[in-house]
Order: structure tokens, then C-alpha cells, then sequence
């Protein structure tokens, strides 16, 4: 059985519907691309997954566990770490801090978020307001990877870091899917480097799932037709 | 060669004993579009918030055209011409996007800012803004407010904000983030129009866009400038291919 | 005609409505809430626009208030024992004129206003909160101590001040003085609200680093705005001294800013008339519900409580859904 | 008899609330034994704030129409309510208030005070300073006008020397620093006049801290209602009043009775001025109708009432002239109370009614 | 003016510095790292200081009754937690002035419903009776020194909960972000009522120890709540740190302003005009401090950087 399934979820911002039908499973290890042209509704599925949107329609189940009630620390309890869209670092607390507030016991820890990112030690006691953007983002990913989650979900997880970093951070990622055994569910705006880490693609269009597939099957004229180019 | 639009000379920064921009010297000239690259955290945005005037440097000099603007204040150095977009998106949130753009327009126009006659429905104001807004890619979000935007939105709206101000010189700081691969070929081919209006100062690291936009790099690294030239060169330079590109180049 | 637009016309309406009713019923009791709603309404118009429109929470407007207050108290009762105000350098004499003392009140409160602001402006958030504080309070010492007007006891004026043409004692010419000065005081509000200032001061409310990259600096836009806001609550100030011939600290303390505030969120920050209505309900519960009980504070704090919790945007949000002005 | 209306503004709700309900209840209870059924009660709660005072007078004299009104306890309060009441040609009848702008210059025809010109109990504490044989006073009151009235009015009697003279600020708490200057003084006595909550924390901490000068106050921060939160820091000290529980006359001793029998408490200084107000006014009423306000004035001018301090009359400002006496703080079981130990100032006036011009 | 009673006075700063930081411990947790405005703290103060009355009274021991100032100020704190602030976290702080500005009138009303309008009586425990002799033959009541130790106790307990815990980063990352500390697994909701009934039960504890050497009465926690806010503005939101060292400095200015302003008035006019004018200046200090602090340093003494 899949490690997280959605089923025709909905779901509104106030009265305004952002999600109109989205379905998606990510197996036990597997890694699901998330693909859409901005305003498609990536994000408020994702919000809808570690629940900080309530959901109205359709059904979420992460292993076994309906998340139709739970709360969000009860979901991100259940193994759902999650690198939010626009970083979303505590701002006031120090790069140490900010690890250790997520902390939950497994092998990621201080350590092994240091050599993951050594910027990130030699800028330990700074806070994270002044980081730069990208030391930002390294932030969020090492504070999601402090949960040990089984589910790892990043939202534009690459943006705004330097080539190489980002190419370090896909290598990492794929580690983390053959070693770790990590499920992970990724939006990113590289198609290319997507297709080298990707088990599966799925494509939203209008808060609506269109369409979903294996890598090789998304073809250019498929990439034309759902992202525009 | 031409006068330069803006120059920066010898411009320093320190926060403790961290030199976040270390003598940096480059000018931005007329009709190009001057890519400005380098690993996180090496400075780049700090140089733009210097040049902006956000903070202060603590030596070096910056001019705009002739005059020298480092003892002026954000909204000065912004009405004599120095436009930038935010590198993580920073719009008034309850506005919707066009009252966002005309607040812009409003800042831009150098009037004195009315306490009576209304702003809403002056065309003065509205007419620009809509132009922009299209420009950006935003064409029928105009009502949506800034903070019911998605992200990728938002980021068109900085790049719509920086249009409105008209400006002698952009600096755009990663304008291409959070654009989907739709949103960057746009923002590309529209950037690209662009230098003949005003030059670019772009802090990008969407290489794709970079290689295809720069007329010159500059790269920068622990707050110093390692290197400047153009896109052949700069994809060539061995040591910025270890320190920054990776096997991109 | 937005929702918003037909409640509060509603709303003036009423309050017009119930002062000519009381007049007509002979119960002048009524049509002197009804001016001390108007009144209260006129200071909250006041606080809204730097509150409201600006994000500055004062909680110094108390400070102008009773400056407004102070100046007709002042002025009234040396025109009535005619020893001038000063005599060196020049000769200012006291005077029972409104059309005098108005302005007055407010170029005081805007001197105050601007002297305030031009040092408070500098900081933000919670500290702005107790900087304003910190000033009214030391004028509030001030006036305690300071034996010339009678320190805590206050300042007993005895009769009302003149407005030509008009019975000022008469309460309802005196409610028509002020709901016609609310009226404009609201008509200013909104064409602040839509110009191209009250953009500015909009923005710089959400995002002060924005509206400096677009060229406008929010220091200047702010103290303008909390010096207006400091002028209209001033005038209110004055009204209030003439409502109750009678002047004291108690104008210019703390829980007066308290109470201005908690009119302007009751009726909804930000709204137009949400002062209005905010005074309206505040005063209208405040004499109802002491008949009831000795402890009639209690249920008004849980009505309140319930406003709060049920109806964020205040009454003018509950009724009129939609976004605040601006 | 016509039916009379009286209207009542007293603090009811929030810190000061005991006085005003306590002034309130004396009345009542007058009202009640007297069987005055032409007497129609409108009793409103002024909060403590002034400009709610100065409305709810508006109501009262607009809407309801009274001929009578009374109830205010604070000074500064009756400064914005009383002078417009009778200027409208109403009678107000002061229950607690007594400040010297109203005795003196502002008098009025149909303003009468049934308790005393704020200066009398500090006087008479002055008075009570001499004849104990004080030579140098300490003195300290709140930095308002009441405040300075009161040691203006200690000094007003008082012959020894100051050892110091301190305001201090109004909802004060906490007298470290003043108590460390009466140590320091070399003072031998302490007069202070700190009402409510104010007198309760510096007696406490002036227990606390060793200092054994003697202490001298007006009663107001020895009454039945605060004294309790006092506790033994109050035991012994002299205090002044025109009133207390112990005075031996028939209404007196009826009076705390009936007080404690209908209310289940001692009565308090501020219940006995309630409740001498309403028997004041019941005394003029027998004799003329406030509608007929010659008569009236000149029934209420003659004080033809049983007063629970014995002997009341009214000098020519319609302010008392009583006997104020010292009382010393004691515990009676379990209660602490006053006891009467002698008389300060016999048939005392006031200092402002030469000023006053009727 | 002696040496011995300038140095008194300095004392009897330092002390009032410290008893202001008791007063304000549960308000710098609350609002300094929680960030939410409660004007009712004060009232908290109040159930404090009648629970541990009451219960003192009845018992007759003023340790059961400080338990149950702690129960009962905790207590309230939780259930207003639970059915209002709770609600209010994630509104403007304007409805959370509004909303617990309601609760000071229920709670002021309810606790003179309960006790009625008079003082209550609270004194000290015997123990804690009297005053000792400090060197320099300084008499110091003993149980102001008890008070010190209280809110030096109080304020290292704070420093290191809030400093060097987990769980404090994890309020503070609460205090920016509740949304996302949730999404990392905490029980934002849970922690924080705990946190605030924490708050509440120190003011509480503030009102009890307080209490017993001023007046307990129905009001009693305004000037309180004014102060509590000056003290952590001048100290800088968030920093425990700052809010002690801002409460000494509150204190020390307080005492030595009433003290000397008066003395030094006096030098240069009539002595009766002097204390006047120099009291009406002492009370006015604390904000003349609060405004020149904030002038020049807009975020407190010890705020992070604008
Ligand atoms: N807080 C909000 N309130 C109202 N509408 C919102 C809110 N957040 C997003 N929306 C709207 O919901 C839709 C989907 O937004 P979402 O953020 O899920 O898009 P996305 O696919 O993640 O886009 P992007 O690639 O730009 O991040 C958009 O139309 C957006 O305007
Ligand atoms: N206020 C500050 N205090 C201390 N260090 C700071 C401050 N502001 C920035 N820095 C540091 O200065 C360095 C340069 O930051 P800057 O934001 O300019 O980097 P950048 O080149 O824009 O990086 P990125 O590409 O990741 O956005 C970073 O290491 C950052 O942590
Ligand atoms: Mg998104
Ligand atoms: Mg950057």
C-alpha cells in the first residue's frame, strides 16, 4: 500500500476553491515530482498534506492514517517533514536554534545537517533573519531532515541556491531516497534535474490532477501542453 | 565608451568580522544587462541593498550618472531612478496586485503625494499600472490581493512593481526564482527587451537565463569580485566553474 | 452602494435619528448621549486614521484629547474671570468663542501631536505602543500636579461655549454642532483613505521597506498622518470639555486612550464608521446595563469578549463583510 | 407629602467602589427607618470618572427631573458635578466630599456638606499633634490638590517644626524610599494622609521596617472598611474623625446596630455620612418641599436632626461645625475597630467660610 | 543627606527593581516571547493576591496560601487560554488588546462579586516577620529581601527555561511562525496554554508575595500592568535579560527621583514649592526614561536590532 494517497481532495480559501479533484499516491521510497505552472495549486495541495489548509472534499491518507482530523504537529508526528515555500525560517532564532526546534530523534541530527551543509555550522549563531537567501533555504531543508520524517515534501526546495549547491542537494536528495529509504514528494521548477531524481510526474492543472505518468512517458509535447513550453 | 549609468567603487561592508562585500568595483552601462553571480551568501544581495541604500556602506562610493547618492536615503536614491525587486517578495499584502503597481506608479511620479483628490480610478495612475501589470504576466489578477497570491505570482508582481517605477537602472535580485519554466522563458524574452529601457543589474543564479540574458558577468565570492567578462569567458574561468557553476557550465 | 457605504449611512442616520426622536420626546438626556457618541466618534475618526490607516497604535491619544479639552477649559475660564492668558509679550485673552477655540485646540493638539510623533515615529510595534504612553502619561503628571487649572480637581467652566447664530446650551443645537463636525471629520477620512497620501500611508503600514523602494519615505507619510489624526482627536477633545463644562486630568488618562482604542476595534479598525459605531454600542451598553446590576462590568466585558471573538473586524466587518477601506 | 425624587451619583463599581457603597447603604438605611415612602431613589454609578459624574447629573437633573441630589465621594468629582447642579437650582447634598474651592469663594445657597471640609481631620490631626507634645512632624500626602490640602490643613494647626515634607505619587505602592527618610529624619511623629490602597501599603511596610514613630492620620485610612486589610500595622495608631462607632449617643448606638443588623457588617465612617445625609434631608422635608426652595434651604440650614455625632450644626458656608476626636486603633475579638481618646477640636469650622459670599 | 541613606535609597532602588521584575516575570514570558499583548495580566496579579488572602485566612497559613495563588492564577490562566486567547494568536494584536481589555472587567467585577468592595487582609508570615540589620546599620525588612530572592529566582529560573531549553526555542519559534512549528511536529496549542498558564501563575505568585506588603484590592493590577509593560519595553521585548535590568533601572530611577529631585529643587527655590515640583517630576520619571531610552534606542535596551 502507497505511503500517502490523495483521493479527489478539495479544498478553498475561504470561498474561493483552489483544489478541485487532486489525486496522487507516493509509494514507501518513491519520489513524486509535482508539476504545474504557477497558480496551479501545488502548494495548497502540499498545504493540504501536512495540514495547515483543512481539506473539504475527498480523502488523505498517510500510512493508514486518515488525516482528515488530525492536527498538523500530529501529521508531521505521523513522518511528514516538510521544506515550505519561501524557506519560512524562524527569524528570531539563531541557525542552531532553528535546528533544534524541529528536532525528533533518528540519525539526522546537528551533525548530519553540518555536513550536509557546512555553511551552515560556520554560521551556527547567527540568526536566521540575517541569513543570506540561500543559507535560508539550506536552513529549511536541514530542519525538515532534524524531524526525520519518512516524508520528506519540498516546495521549491532548490530555488535561489547557487548551481553547485543545487546539484550537491540533488545528489543529497537521491541518497536520501536509496539509503535512507526516504519517500519524497518534490516541486521544483528544473524539469531536468526532476527527470534524474523522479520515480513518477504528476501534473496539476487548475487545482485538478491531469495527468500522471512515469518520466519517460512525459514528453515534450505533454511539457508543452501542461507547463507551457 | 559612454558615461555609466551607475558605478560602484570600492564599496566595503562588514557585519562584525564577516566582510559581507569586500572593494567591490562595477559599473552598470547603458543598454546592457550586467549579470551579477556568485555562491550563497558571498554578498550579492547585501551589494544591492548598499546600492539601494537600505544599508550603509562602510566605504567606497556609488554613483548615479554623475552624482554620488551614498549619503541619500532609500526613497531618494528610488526617485532618482534605482528600481530593484525584492529577493524574497515584499508587496504591501492587502493591496491587490493593482493597487500595488499603483502605489508604485504614485511613488515614481515625483508629485507631491494629494491628501484629498482620490487616487482609485485616476487614470493617471491605473492606466500605467495596468500596462505594467500585462507586461508581467499578471494580465486579470489586477483584484486578486497580494497575499492570496501563489508564489510564482508574487514574484511577477515584484517584476511589475519594478516596471512601474520607470526607472534609469534595475536591479533585480533573482527576479527568476519561484518563476515555473513558463514564467522564466516570459520573464527571459521580457528582460531581455528590457535593457533598451533601463540597464540590469541582475542577481540571478538560473544560469539558463543568465548565459542566454548577460551581456557581461561579474562574479562574486566572499564578498569580492573574482572575476568579470563576458559569458564565454566567464563559462570558461576554471575557478568559477569549481566555486560556483559546478557541471553546469 | 457597497454594503459598507449603506451601513454607514445607516449609521449617522441613526444616531441623527435618535437625537431629533429624544428631542421631540422631550427626554434631552438622550440627545446629550447622542453628543457624547458624536463626540466620542469624532476623537475614535481621529485615532482611526493613524490606527487604522497608518498601523500606529497610539496609546497616547488621550494626550491630545485632553490638550483639546484643556484648551477650552483654559480659555473659557479665563474669558470668564477676564484675567488674560498672558499679558507679556503680547496680550492673549480668553475667549468663549467655538470658532475660536476650535482652532486652538487643534493647532495645541497638532503641536503636541507633531512633537510627539516626530520622536515616537522613530520607533515601531509594541515600543510605538508605550512611547505614545509614556508622553500622554507625563502630561497626565503634568496636569495632576500642576495647581493653576485646579490639578486632579479639574476645571469647572460653568457655561458653554459660543457658536454664532446658534443656543449652544440647547442640546441639540449643541448635538448639531458636533454631528456636523463628525460628518466632515468623516468626509476628510474617506478622501484620505482613497488619495493618493492614504496609499502611501497604507502601504507603509504593510510594508515599510516596499514603499521605500518605490520612493516614498514612511517617516514624513506617518507623521503627517499622526498629526492630523492628533488635530481631529483634539477638536473632539474640545467638544468633550463643552459637552461637560468641566475639564480634568481624567481626559488624559491612560484609560481614555484605552477607551478611544476600544471604540475604533469595536466598531472595526480601519472602517470609516467604525468608530461611530464602536462609540455608539460602547455607550449604549455602558448606560443601559449599570441599571441592571451593581456589577454590570462584568456582562459588558463578556459582550465585548463575544464581539471580539465572533466578529473579528468589528461590528462594521460583521455587518458589512468586505476589506477595510483603504 | 409631594413626592420628592433624590438623585444619587456614587462610585458603585471598580476600586473605590466600598465608599460609595457604604454611603449608599447609610442612606438607605435611613430611608428605610423612616419609612419615607415619598422619597423616590434614582442612584446611578459614576465609575470614579469625572466627565460620567457630569453626564449622569445631565440625566438626572434633564431627564429625571430631581429635586435633590447627593452621593459623590471624590473631590474632584464633586468639583464637576456640584457647582452645575445647584447653579440649575438644584440642592446637593454632600455626603463625603469637601473641597475647599466650595466652602470658600464657590459656595452656594444650595450646596450643603454633611461630612466636612477636606481640611478638618487634618486639622484636628495638627491639633492632636500639639497636645500629645510632638514637636517635629514628619509629613507626606499624594502629589494632588487633596493631597496638598491635607498637610496644608496639619499645618494649618500644627506648631512644632517639620522634619520633612514629602508628595508622594498619586496610586503609589511602595514607600521603601519614603520610610528610609522618616528613619532618617529624626522626626517624632509622622502625619500622612494616603487614602484607600495608598494608606494600606505604607502602614504595612511601615510596620515591616522597624521605624517605631508615631504615626498620625485622618480616619480615612483607619475606616471599619479598610482597616481589616491593615491588620495589626494599624493597632495603636491615633487617627482623627468626627465620627466613630463608639460615640455614646442614642442614634449612634442605633444606628450601628440597625447597620449591622440589615447588612452584616460594621458600618463604616462613609455609611454614617450616608446616613446623617438622609436624615438631614428627611428633617428639612417634614418641614418644606424642595419646590419651595427658601423653605427648604432654611429647614436644612437649621440641621434639626439627630446626627450619630451628637452635636451637628452648619456654619454660615453650609459646612459642619462638630467635634472631631481621636481615635486609637484597637482590636476588639477578632475585628479591628477604633476606640475614642479624646477630643481634638471642639465645635470645629472650617478655614474658608469668611471667604464665602452667599 | 546622609552617605548611609543615599545608600539606602540605592538599595531600596535596587529592591523595588526587583519586586517590578516579580511583577512583570509572567507578562515577559506572555508577551516577550509568547508575543501576545495581555492586558490582563494584571488581573492575574489581582487572583493571585485574593486567592492566597483568601486561602491565608482561612487556613491561617500564608504558605497554602501562595500554593493557591499559584493553583488559582494558573487555573484562571489556562481556562482563558483554552476558550479566548487561543483564538487570538493568529488575529491582529488589536483584538488581543480588545479581548483581554474585556477580561480585566470580568475578572475585576467577578473577584468584587466574590470578595466585595473592601481591601482584604494579607500580611506576611511570621517568618518572614520584621526587619534585620544590614552592615552599615541599615534596618532591612526581611521580608523584602525574601522578595529579591524571589525574583532572582524567578528571573535565572526564565533565563535558563526560555534561553537554553528546548522547549523555549520551540515557544519562540511559535511566537514567529506558529503554522510552521506546528508542521514540525510540535503541539503549538498544547505548549502554549501551558506556557500561558505559566505566565499567569507567576503573576500570581507576584500578586501573593506583593500583595502581602500593599493593598489587596479589587483594581490592584493596573498600575501593575502599566509598569510590567515599561519595565520589558525599556529591557527589550523577548529578553528576559533586558526585562530584569530594565525593572532595576525603573526602581533605582523611581527611588533616587523621588528622593533627590525634591532635595535638588529644594537648592534652588522656597522649600514647599520645591517638594512639590519635585514630586510632580518623580512621578513623571519613569517615562521620561522610557521615552529617552526609546528615542535613542527604538528597540529597548537589550532588543534584537530593529
Ligand atoms: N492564502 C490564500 N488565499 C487565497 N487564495 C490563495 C491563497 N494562497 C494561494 N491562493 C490561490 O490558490 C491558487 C493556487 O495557489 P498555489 O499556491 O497552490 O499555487 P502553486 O501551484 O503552488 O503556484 P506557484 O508555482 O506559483 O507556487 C492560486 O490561484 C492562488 O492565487
Ligand atoms: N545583518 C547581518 N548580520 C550578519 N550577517 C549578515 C547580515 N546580513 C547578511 N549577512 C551575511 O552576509 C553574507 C552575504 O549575504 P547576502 O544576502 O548578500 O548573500 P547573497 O550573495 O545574496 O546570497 P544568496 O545567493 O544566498 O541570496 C551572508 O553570509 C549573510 O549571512
Ligand atoms: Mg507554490
Ligand atoms: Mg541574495
Amino acid at each position: 500500500m502507497a505511503l500517502l494517497e490523495l483521493e479527489a481532495v478539495t479544498a478553498f480559501y475561504g470561498a474561493s476553491q483552489a483544489l478541485f479533484g487532486v489525486g496522487l499516491t507516493v509509494g514507501e521510497g518513491e519520489c513524486l515530482a509535482l508539476l504545474g505552472r504557477n497558480g496551479m495549486g501545488k502548494t495548497t495541495t502540499i498545504r493540504a498534506i501536512t495540514r495547515m489548509l483543512p481539506h473539504r472534499g475527498g480523502r488523505i491518507v498517510f500510512d493508514g492514517h486518515d488525516l482528515g482530523r488530525l492536527p498538523s504537529h500530529r501529521a508531521a508526528q505521523l513522518g511528514i517533514g516538510l521544506v515550505p515555500e519561501g524557506r519560512r525560517c524562524f527569524p528570531n532564532l539563531t541557525v542552531e536554534e532553528n535546528l533544534t526546534a524541529a528536532a525528533r530523534p533518528g540519525p539526522w541530527d546537528r551533525a548530519a545537517v553540518a555536513r550536509l551543509f557546512p555553511r551552515l555550522e560556520e554560521r551556527r549563531r547567527q540568526r536566521a533573519a540575517s541569513l543570506s537567501g540561500g543559507e535560508q533555504q539550506m536552513l529549511a531543508i536541514g530542519r525538515a531532515l532534524m524531524t526525520n520524517p519518512r516524508l520528506l515534501i519540498l516546495d521549491e526546495a532548490t530555488e535561489g541556491l547557487a548551481p553547485v549547491v543545487r546539484q550537491e542537494i540533488w545528489v543529497a536528495i537521491r541518497k536520501l531516497k536509496s539509503d535512507s529509504g526516504f519517500a519524497i514528494l518534490v516541486v521544483d521548477k528544473s524539469l531536468k534535474e526532476l527527470r534524474a531524481v523522479a520515480d513518477r510526474f504528476s501534473v496539476l492543472e487548475k487545482g485538478e490532477s491531469v495527468w500522471t505518468g512515469a518520466g519517460d512517458s512525459l514528453t515534450g509535447d505533454l511539457v508543452e501542453r501542461y507547463l507551457g513550453v | 565608451m559612454a558615461e555609466p549609468v551607475l558605478s560602484v567603487r570600492g564599496l566595503s561592508k562588514s557585519f562584525g568580522a564577516l566582510k559581507a562585500t569586500d572593494d567591490v568595483t562595477l559599473t552598470l552601462k547603458r543598454g546592457e544587462i550586467h549579470a551579477l553571480i556568485g555562491p550563497n551568501g558571498a554578498g550579492k544581495s547585501t551589494l544591492i541593498r548598499q546600492i539601494t541604500g537600505e544599508i550603509r556602506q562602510d566605504s567606497g562610493e556609488i554613483r548615479l550618472g554623475e552624482a554620488e547618492i551614498s549619503a541619500l536615503s532609500t526613497q531618494a536614491r528610488a526617485r532618482r531612478g534605482l528600481a530593484r525587486s525584492f529577493q524574497v517578495s515584499s508587496l504591501a499584502p492587502e493591496f491587490t496586485v493593482l493597487e500595488n503597481v499603483m502605489l508604485a506608479v504614485a511613488g515614481a511620479s515625483g508629485r507631491r503625494l494629494g491628501l484629498i483628490r482620490p487616487a482609485t480610478g485616476d487614470g493617471a495612475l491605473t492606466t500605467p499600472a495596468r500596462r505594467h501589470i500585462a507586461r508581467a504576466g499578471l494580465e486579470g489578477r489586477e483584484n486578486a490581493r497580494a497575499a492570496d497570491l501563489s508564489h510564482g505570482e508574487r514574484r511577477s508582481l515584484e517584476i511589475a512593481m519594478a516596471l512601474a517605477l520607470e526607472p534609469v537602472a534595475f536591479l533585480l535580485d533573482e527576479p527568476m526564482a519561484g518563476m515555473g519554466p513558463e514564467g522564466s522563458e516570459r520573464l527571459t524574452a521580457l528582460l531581455s527587451g528590457l535593457r533598451a529601457q533601463a540597464p540590469i543589474l541582475l542577481v540571478e543564479h538560473d544560469m539558463d537565463a543568465v548565459f542566454a540574458l548577460a551581456d557581461r558577468i561579474s562574479v562574486l565570492v566572499y564578498g569580492a569580485l573574482i572575476a568579470t567578462g563576458t559569458v564565454e569567458e566567464i563559462r570558461a574561468d576554471a575557478e568559477v566553474r569549481r566555486a560556483y557553476l559546478g557541471e553546469e557550465g | 452602494m457597497s454594503r459598507e457605504t449603506a451601513l454607514n449611512a445607516a449609521l449617522l442616520l441613526g444616531l441623527l435619528g435618535v437625537a431629533l426622536v429624544a428631542m421631540a420626546a422631550a427626554e434631552p438626556f438622550i440627545v446629550t448621549l447622542a453628543t457624547k457618541v458624536a463626540i466620542l466618534a469624532l476623537a475614535g475618526v481621529g485615532l482611526n486614521i493613524a490606527l487604522g490607516l497608518g498601523g500606529m497604535v497610539s496609546f497616547g491619544h488621550a494626550a491630545f484629547f485632553g490638550l483639546g479639552g484643556y484648551a477650552t477649559g483654559v480659555l473659557a475660564s479665563h474669558a470668564l474671570n477676564y484675567e488674560p492668558l498672558m499679558e507679556t509679550p503680547i496680550l492673549i485673552e480668553g475667549t468663549t468663542q467655538m470658532l475660536v477655540i476650535w482652532p486652538v485646540a487643534m493647532a495645541l493638539s497638532g503641536v503636541a501631536a507633531l512633537a510627539i510623533g516626530a520622536l515616537s515615529l522613530r520607533t515601531s510595534g509594541i515600543f510605538f505602543i508605550m512611547i505614545t504612553l509614556a508622553f500622554a502619561q507625563m502630561i497626565y503628571y503634568f496636569a495632576i500636579s500642576w495647581p493653576a487649572y485646579g490639578g486632579e480637581d479639574g476645571l469647572s467652566i460653568y457655561v458653554r461655549s459660543e457658536f454664532p447664530g446658534l443656543d449652544t446650551l440647547d442640546p441639540i443645537q449643541f448635538f448639531a454642532i458636533c454631528f456636523a463636525l463628525l460628518c466632515l471629520a468623516l468626509l476628510f477620512s474617506a478622501m484620505l483613505a482613497r488619495s493618493r497620501f492614504g496609499l502611501a500611508l497604507s502601504g507603509a503600514r504593510q510594508n515599510e521597506a516596499r514603499l521605500r523602494a518605490v520612493g516614498i519615505g514612511p517617516y514624513g507619510v506617518r507623521l503627517i498622518a499622526f498629526v492630523i489624526s492628533g488635530m481631529i482627536t483634539g477638536l473632539a477633545g474640545a467638544l468633550f470639555a463643552d459637552l461637560n463644562r468641566f475639564v480634568s486630568p481624567s481626559m488624559l488618562d491612560w484609560h481614555t486612550s484605552g477607551q478611544i482604542i476600544v471604540f475604533v476595534i469595536l466598531g472595526g479598525v480601519g472602517r470609516l464608521c467604525g468608530p461611530v459605531a464602536g462609540a455608539g454600542l460602547y455607550i449604549l451598553l455602558e448606560h443601559n446595563l449599570g441599571g441592571l446590576t451593581e456589577f454590570w462590568q462584568a456582562p459588558f466585558g463578556l459582550l465585548l469578549l463575544l464581539v471580539v471573538l465572533f466578529a473579528p473586524g468589528g461590528i462594521i466587518g460583521l455587518l458589512a463583510r468586505g476589506r477595510r477601506h483603504g | 407629602a409631594e413626592q420628592v425624587k433624590v438623585g444619587m451619583i456614587t462610585t458603585l463599581s471598580g476600586g473605590g467602589a466600598g465608599l460609595g457603597i457604604d454611603v449608599r447603604d447609610g442612606f438607605l438605611l435611613a430611608l428605610k427607618q423612616a419609612g419615607a415612602s415619598d422619597v423616590e431613589m434614582i442612584i446611578e454609578d459614576d465609575q470614579r470618572k469625572p466627565d460620567v459624574a457630569v453626564q449622569l447629573s445631565d440625566k438626572m437633573i434633564q431627564s429625571d427631573k430631581v429635586d435633590i441630589m447627593t452621593g459623590i465621594i471624590w473631590s474632584n468629582l464633586a468639583m464637576a458635578v456640584a457647582p452645575g447642579a445647584v447653579k440649575q437650582g438644584k440642592f446637593y447634598l454632600s455626603p463625603n466630599a469637601g473641597p475647599s474651592a466650595l466652602a470658600g469663594k464657590g459656595c452656594d445657597k444650595n450646596y450643603f456638606n454633611v461630612a466636612w471640609q477636606n481640611d478638618n481631620l487634618h486639622e484636628a490631626a495638627g491639633a492632636y499633634a500639639n497636645s500629645a507634645g510632638y514637636e517635629k512632624s514628619f509629613i507626606l500626602a499624594p502629589n494632588y490638590p487633596a493631597g496638598k490640602d491635607a498637610l496644608t490643613g496639619y499645618k494649618r494647626f500644627f506648631e512644632g517644626d517639620y522634619a520633612g515634607e514629602v508628595y508622594t505619587k498619586l496610586g503609589q505602592t511602595d514607600y521603601a524610599a519614603e520610610i528610609a527618610q522618616i528613619r532618617a529624619s529624626g522626626a517624632d511623629s509622622v502625619f500622612f494622609f494616603l487614602p484607600g490602597g495608598m494608606g494600606i501599603a505604607f502602614m504595612k511596610q511601615y510596620a515591616q521596617s522597624g521605624v517605631d514613630i508615631p504615626l498620625i492620620g485622618p480616619a480615612f485610612s483607619f475606616d471599619q472598611g479598610i482597616l481589616q486589610a491593615v491588620g495589626d500595622a494599624a493597632l495603636g495608631v491615633k487617627n482623627t474623625s468626627q465620627w466613630s462607632k463608639d460615640i455614646d449617643n442614642e442614634t449612634n448606638k442605633a444606628f450601628v446596630a440597625s447597620f449591622q443588623e440589615e447588612y452584616g457588617r460594621l458600618p463604616s465612617l462613609y455609611a454614617s455620612q450616608g446616613f446623617d445625609t438622609a436624615n438631614l434631608m428627611l428633617s428639612a422635608l417634614k418641614v418644606a418641599q424642595p419646590s419651595d426652595a427658601d423653605a427648604f434651604r432654611a429647614a436644612l440650614e437649621t440641621a434639626d436632626f439627630a446626627s450619630t455625632r451628637g452635636d451637628f450644626k452648619f456654619g454660615p458656608n453650609h459646612h459642619p461645625i462638630q467635634d472631631i476626636y481621636v481615635r486609637e486603633v484597637i482590636k476588639e475579638g477578632d475585628v479591628f475597630t477604633n476606640k475614642i481618646v479624646g477630643v481634638a477640636l471642639e465645635d470645629h469650622g472650617d478655614a474658608y467660610a469668611a471667604e464665602c459670599k452667599m | 543627606m546622609s552617605l548611609i541613606l543615599l545608600i539606602e535609597q540605592v538599595l531600596n532602588g535596587l529592591q523595588l527593581g526587583v519586586m517590578l521584575f516579580l511583577m512583570a516575570a509572567g507578562l515577559t514570558l506572555v508577551f516577550g516571547v509568547m508575543g501576545l499583548i495581555n492586558l490582563a495580566h494584571g488581573s492575574l496579579y489581582m487572583v493571585g493576591a485574593f486567592a492566597c488572602a483568601a486561602v491565608a485566612a482561612a487556613t491561617g497559613s500564608f504558605w497554602l496560601g501562595l500554593a493557591a495563588s499559584l493553583a488559582a492564577a494558573a487555573g484562571a490562566g489556562a481556562l482563558v487560554e483554552i476558550t479566548v486567547i487561543r483564538r487570538l494568536y493568529r488575529r491582529d494584536h488589536l483584538d488581543q488588546v480588545l479581548a483581554t481589555f474585556a477580561l480585566i472587567l470580568i475578572f475585576s467585577e467577578s473577584v468584587r462579586w466574590l470578595f466585595g468592595s473592601f481591601p482584604l487582609y494579607l500580611d506576611t508570615p511570621p517568618l518572614l516577620a520584621g526587619a534585620v540589620t544590614l552592615p552599615g546599620g541599615i534596618e532591612y525588612p526581611l521580608y523584602r529581601l525574601a522578595i529579591i530572592v524571589a525574583g532572582l529566582v524567578v528571573a535565572t529560573g526564565l533565563f535558563l527555561l526560555i534561553g537554553r531549553t528546548r522547549l523555549g526555542v520551540r515557544i519562540r519559534a511559535g511566537e514567529s511562525d506558529r503554522e510552521m512549528i506546528a508542521a514540525l511536529g510540535v503541539d503549538i496549542d498544547r505548549l502554549y496554554t501551558a506556557v500561558f498558564a505559566l505566565g499567569a501563575a507567576l503573576a500570581g505568585f507576584a500578586g501573593a508575595m506583593v500583595g502581602a506588603i500593599q493593598s489587596v484590592q479589587v483594581g490592584m493590577g493596573e498600575p501593575v500592568l502599566i509598569l510590567a509593560f515599561v519595565v520589558i519595553v525599556i529591557g527589550g521585548v523577548g529578553s528576559i535579560k533586558g526585562a530584569l535590568i530594565g525593572a532595576i533601572l525603573v526602581g533605582v530611577t523611581d527611588t533616587l527621583g523621588r528622593f533627590l529631585l525634591p532635595i535638588a529643587f529644594g537648592a534652588v527655590m522656597e522649600p514647599s514649592a520645591a517638594t512639590a515640583i519635585g514630586a510632580s517630576l518623580a512621578s513623571m520619571l519613569i517615562y521620561i526614561l522610557m521615552a529617552l531610552v526609546l528615542v535613542f534606542r527604538p528597540t529597548g535596551l537589550f532588543g534584537a536590532g530593529a
